[in-house]
């Protein structure tokens, strides 16, 4: 057992694959000579070269393009995008090339690529570096989206997605970077295809993925003292949902909260409450409550900040609600 | 066919001809057919246009790459997708080259590295420079062409790309296919600077201006720019100024130009100008046009049946592919 | 448990076993299966009911000492 | 009139630029029309001499619509065509589909990949009660009336703490019953059936004293929640017992015998107050007895309740009715068409019965069959009642 930080889980991620495989190549903003902004990429130019490294000009279109047309031509390119508000200058590229072009071609082609960005709020970055604009992603049909939550995720889940013969998008979280733990050194595999049980419980369901996952295990503590027993789950794919994990849990405890750092509105969030409606209706004894992020553009101010996100307060007194209501 | 030097031979000549009524005679059954429900949704016809899909396949190879606009009916043909697999294609039915999925503005085939009709202006030029960087990183011998409306220079696609593209010095044929309209709005009404070919070097991209509606220039052209990126020299542009002689789309009442201009540029189209020069130069003999417009006119009656005797894609099959399970290989 | 109580308890019970019937109808001794017309599943369902009221659980055995009103207040007696 | 867009749905005629008799060549323009989107002009796809306008100047023409008579180069004038309408029977206005579908697209479309909505089992007994989905539920599988329990939820919901204390099952009869419109209907189908069916009987003593032994022993380890009834374990003999005669389970129609698609048996209920219901148990040969007694504690609560589904009152391939322990200890079934059989079992009463040589004292009960005999005999019949003793003789195999 070694302790690393996620950011450290997410380097040598990137190394092993390029290693592993001469089709892997980086590029993205500022990812090679700076070492990435949040310093994930540090190093690797070195390693690798600025062949397989490769600093682009600020051209979301283009180089999120390039890197279709490239994974098109037989590679196998990790594009990186400085934070997701900048994913959106991309977004076409994404959506009607990348998820579009192997249903459109009747299956002639697929677009194996993986894109990499940072998401969500906590660090005063304000408005247009602090969304969390995954849900958007999740909607649309032919991509694979990852939300690495823990070391081992963060650590593991990009060889499956490089293998995957479809376009996956990876979130990374701003606040996890810095977190350290163990990484255990015999888990030397994840699946790209399950939401996993963080914690078991036998009152309440709570259902969250990414930066919001710590916050929910701290208010499962602090439930856990008061003597309500949440079962946490990780989401960690945002598309293709495995429902039939968060679907069981909620069977069994018949109450279900939602955390998602993304507006309540057309959220992702809403989309997990939904589908629980459609499956497991009759189960619920409680309504379903979300914990999602104040409806504002992020602000800057730390105090507005932290009073706009999620937090284990506001989970445990939705918990509190929706297992004892008043 | 490399190099950038031209042999106007009898069979040369007669094979441009015949590409380019190929083409022509394609569109206007597909016009046909689209008012006989055949085909649906937006269909953008290629005539007057003709004469720069097929110049500037004539200077690529099988292992170049091709990426297209979604008025590319003509360029398919030119690269050689078979006119059965393109029609079945546009009636919507599985045996055409996309499963019925893609329609006229998404025509695709792997087999001859023809990536996509594009439906959105300026979409396809990031994909050709990963295309070339994905060739260029494995060590193939490939352009990339990637052809493109004068309305994807407002875009910032093209913008972007052009400096990748040059920046890395990557094998990128851009081709813009200059009709003077972007839909129904004059390029002067949308560019500050209506010299196309000018903007490329603002990135360091040699570009050319050429008759479009020459094939002969245009192949000569396409031929000496393919010759330089293959030589290392990284991307070329090449401007086409043509002018396209039908409506936009089929439902286009063609507010925004003068029928005066449009038979103008009729009687400059490439099929009349190129058939005239060959027959007062005596470079044909005289049933050979006649002989290839009656091939022409078979080929597309025969495309035709065959897309009328497909089939539909079973409705089980809906979802296929928006998943893939492997990369094909 | 008096048979005032015993008679409210069975009186809720059956209100959800068979509504339409009127325990005032039935004497203190007279078999309520009789006296009300309760087969056999209404007579389980009633112990059931009383089972769960009482907190008691009744061997079948005992199930003919449960016959009327009478017998039912000395049964939950103690 | 030609589709010009999968948005035009018709067109105005503005102007015909060509008349009857004159000569067109391919790619001519013919006639202009005012769409949505402005005039547009129409060629023709065929050299052709024109032979009549069919459709006036403003007329306004559905895509489709036959817009001229054209004479192709080398047709006779008999076979003309009509501009832009040469395949077309009848005009679909605007339809960007294709008009030929191989399969109905509900099965399909209605259903995405991610996630199907569970069944609902719940019976809606509770009108607008407020429960939780879950309460709901298990309510409905008790056989409880939420009406009748307190809620400790918000507003007074139900919750699924509010049932751990609920008890028995509640339930109402359901308003308007009426007892004689119900005899009437008794009335015509027992007449139906005495006057059609030409039935035949069997009857038989069938010592119970194994069975009800078994029961005790079973039920002394159950709670009073799961205990089960003698009812029980004769509708899982009759079930068990009609597969080996399944030409007493079905129906007689059109002059002919039509087996059940399973062995379904109507369990007659007595209504209090008169009447006679007997709605369906499905597939009793495939249930345990513990689902046996739920499915009848069920169907008796419902029925009393008036709370039946339709197809519970049709779907039953024969008739099973018990007199219980108050009964007659005999009955004379008569068959509900168009069913071909009826079992009737009467009350157990304690009577001499002889094993092994010497008399005991043991409970006996009479079981009675009514079979049509357009559809079996008694030879037939002797089985099925045989089946039913074997089984009741040995309790543990049922």
């Amino acid at each position: 057992m070694t302790v690393i930080t996620y950011r450290e889980a997410c380097k040598q991620a990137l190394r092993a694959a390029l290693v592993a495989d001469p089709r892997v190549f980086m590029m993205g903003e500022d990812i090679a000579a700076y070492g990435g902004c949040y310093a994930v990429s540090k190093g690797l130019l070195a390693e690798f070269g600025a062949e397989r490294i490769r600093d682009t000009p600020l051209s979301e279109s283009a180089f999120v393009g390039a890197g279709i047309g490239a994974a098109m031509a037989g590679m196998r390119p990790i594009v990186e995008i400085m934070t997701v508000n900048f994913s959106l200058l991309a977004l076409d590229q994404i959506m009607n090339n990348a998820a579009s072009i192997p249903h459109m071609s009747g299956g002639q082609f697929a677009v194996p690529l993986v894109i990499r960005m940072a998401t969500g709020a906590g660090r005063q970055l304000a408005a247009q570096h602090s969304h969390s604009l995954e849900g958007w992603y999740a909607h649309i049909p032919g991509l694979r989206i990852l939300a690495p939550a823990t070391i081992e995720d963060a650590r593991h889940m990009l060889a499956p997605a490089l293998a995957d013969p479809n376009p996956v998008l990876i979130f990374e979280h701003v606040m996890l970077y810095n977190v350290e733990a163990e990484l255990d050194e015999r888990i030397d595999a994840v699946d790209i295809t399950h939401a996993s049980i963080r914690r078991a419980g036998t009152d309440v369901t709570v259902v969250t993925y990414g930066g919001s996952l710590p916050r929910a295990l701290a208010a499962a503590d602090t439930l856990a003292a008061e003597g309500i027993a949440a079962e946490v789950i990780d989401l960690r794919v945002l598309r293709p949902l495995d429902m039939t994990t968060v679907a069981a849990s909620v069977a069994r405890t018949h109450r279900c909260v939602i955390v998602d750092e993304g507006w309540k509105s057309g959220s992702l969030a809403a989309e997990v409450c939904a589908r629980l409606v459609e499956m497991v209706f009759y189960e619920l004894d409680a309504p379903i409550a979300r914990v999602c992020s104040a409806e504002v553009p992020m602000p800057y101010a730390a105090h507005l900040e932290q009073a706009a996100l999620p937090n284990a307060g506001r989970i445990v007194a939705a918990v509190r609600q929706v297992v004892r209501p008043a | 066919m490399s190099g950038d030097k031209l042999h106007l031979d009898h069979q040369t000549l007669l094979h441009l001809l015949a590409q380019m009524v190929r083409i022509r005679v394609f569109e206007r059954r597909c016009a046909e057919m689209y008012q006989r429900e055949k085909i649906r949704g937006f269909l953008h016809l290629y005539d007057g246009e003709e004469a720069i899909a097929v110049g500037v396949m004539e200077a690529l190879t099988p292992h170049d790459a091709v990426i297209a606009t979604y008025r590319e009916h003509g360029q398919a043909i030119a690269r050689g997708v078979p006119m059965t697999h393109l029609m079945a294609e546009l009636f919507g039915k599985v045996e055409g080259c996309c499963r019925g999925r893609g329609g006229s503005m998404h025509i695709f085939d792997r087999a001859r590295r023809f990536i996509g009709g594009n439906a959105i202006v300026g979409g396809g030029l990031p994909l050709a420079v990963g295309t070339a960087l994905g060739d260029r990183m494995q060590g193939r011998d490939a352009v990339s062409a990637c052809f493109f409306g004068e309305g994807a220079v407002d875009e910032g696609e093209f913008h972007e790309s052009l400096n990748l593209a040059a920046l890395w010095r990557l094998p990128v044929l851009f081709v813009c296919e200059n009709n003077y309209y972007s839909m129904g709005t004059a390029l002067a009404d949308a560019e500050s600077v209506t010299d196309i070919h000018a903007k490329a070097a603002g990135y360091g991209v040699a570009s050319e201006a050429v008759d479009g509606n020459d094939v002969v220039a245009v192949e000569l052209a396409a031929r000496r720019a393919v010759g330089a990126i293959r030589a290392g020299g990284g991307p070329q542009l090449l401007e086409c100024r043509t002018y396209r002689t039908r409506a936009h789309s089929m439902f286009d009442a063609q507010l925004y130009r003068d029928k005066a201009e449009v038979e103008a540029w009729k009687q400059r189209g490439p099929i009349l100008r190129f058939q005239t020069w060959l027959e007062s130069s005596h470079l044909v003999f005289d049933d050979e046009v006649a002989k290839l417009e009656a091939a022409a006119e078979e080929e597309v009656s025969a495309a035709i049946a065959f897309a009328e005797a497909g089939h539909f894609e079973a409705l089980e099959d809906l979802e296929r592919f928006v998943v893939m399970d492997e990369v094909p290989a | 448990m008096n048979e005032q109580q015993i008679r409210a308890m069975v009186a809720d019970a059956l209100a959800g076993i068979a509504p339409e019937v009127d325990l005032d109808t039935a004497g203190a001794d007279q078999d309520l299966r009789q006296a009300l017309d309760l087969d056999s599943m209404d007579f389980l369902n009633l112990v059931i009911a009383l089972s769960q009221r009482t907190g008691r659980a009744v061997p079948e055995a005992d199930y003919p000492r449960l016959f009327t009103l009478a017998g039912m207040a000395a049964y939950f007696a103690h | 009139m030609p589709s010009l867009g999968p948005d035009m749905e018709s067109a105005r005629v503005i102007e015909w630029l060509v008349k009857p008799g004159d000569t067109l060549h391919r790619g001519d323009v013919i006639v202009v029309v005012e769409t949505d989107k402005g005039a547009i002009e129409i060629e023709v796809f065929e050299d052709a001499v024109v032979e009549a306008l069919i459709a006036p100047l403003d007329a306004e023409l559905v895509v489709g619509a036959v817009m001229a008579r054209l004479r192709v180069a080398g047709e006779s004038g008999t076979d003309a065509r009509a501009v832009a309408a040469t395949e077309r029977v009848e005009p679909t206005v605007s339809s960007p589909a294709p008009a030929v579908a191989p399969a109905p697209p509900s099965a399909v479309i209605a259903q995405d990949s991610v996630g199907t909505p569970a069944a609902s089992s719940a019976v809606a007994s509770a009108g607008h009660r407020r429960a939780s989905p879950a309460a709901r539920k298990r309510a409905a599988g008790l056989g409880v009336d939420l009406a009748g329990v307190s809620g400790s939820g918000p507003g007074g919901a139900v919750l699924l703490a509010d049932l751990a204390a609920v008890s028995a099952p509640r339930v109402k009869r359901a308003g308007g019953f009426d007892a004689a419109a119900m005899r009437r209907v008794i009335g015509a189908a027992m007449a139906r059936s005495k006057r059609e069916i030409p039935h035949y009987y069997l009857g038989q003593k069938i010592s119970m004293a194994s069975a009800l032994r078994w029961l005790r022993q079973a039920n002394e380890s159950r709670t009073v929640e799961a205990r089960l009834l003698p009812a029980v374990l004769l509708l899982r003999a009759v079930g068990l017992a009609l597969r080996r005669t399944p030409t007493l389970n079905g129906f007689y129609e059109n002059g002919a015998f039509r087996a059940g698609d399973g062995i379904h048996i109507g369990w007659a209920v007595a209504l209090r107050g008169g009447g006679l219901v007997a709605p369906a148990i499905h597939d009793v040969d495939k249930k345990s007895l513990d689902e046996l007694m739920t499915g009848l504690r069920d169907v008796v609560m419902r029925a009393r309740g008036g709370a039946l589904r339709g197809s519970e009152l049709v779907d039953a391939t024969v008739t099973v009715t018990s007199l219980g322990e108050r009964g007659a200890d005999t009955v004379l079934p008569i068959i509900h068409p168009p069913q071909v059989a009826m079992i009737g079992f009467g009350r157990v009463v304690e009577r001499p019965w002889a094993v092994a040589g010497q008399v005991e004292v043991q409970p006996v009960i009479g079981v009675s069959l009514a079979a049509d005999h357009r559809v079996s005999d008694g030879h037939l019949g002797s089985q099925l009642l045989a089946d039913i003793e074997r089984l009741l003789n040995a309790p543990e195999t049922l």
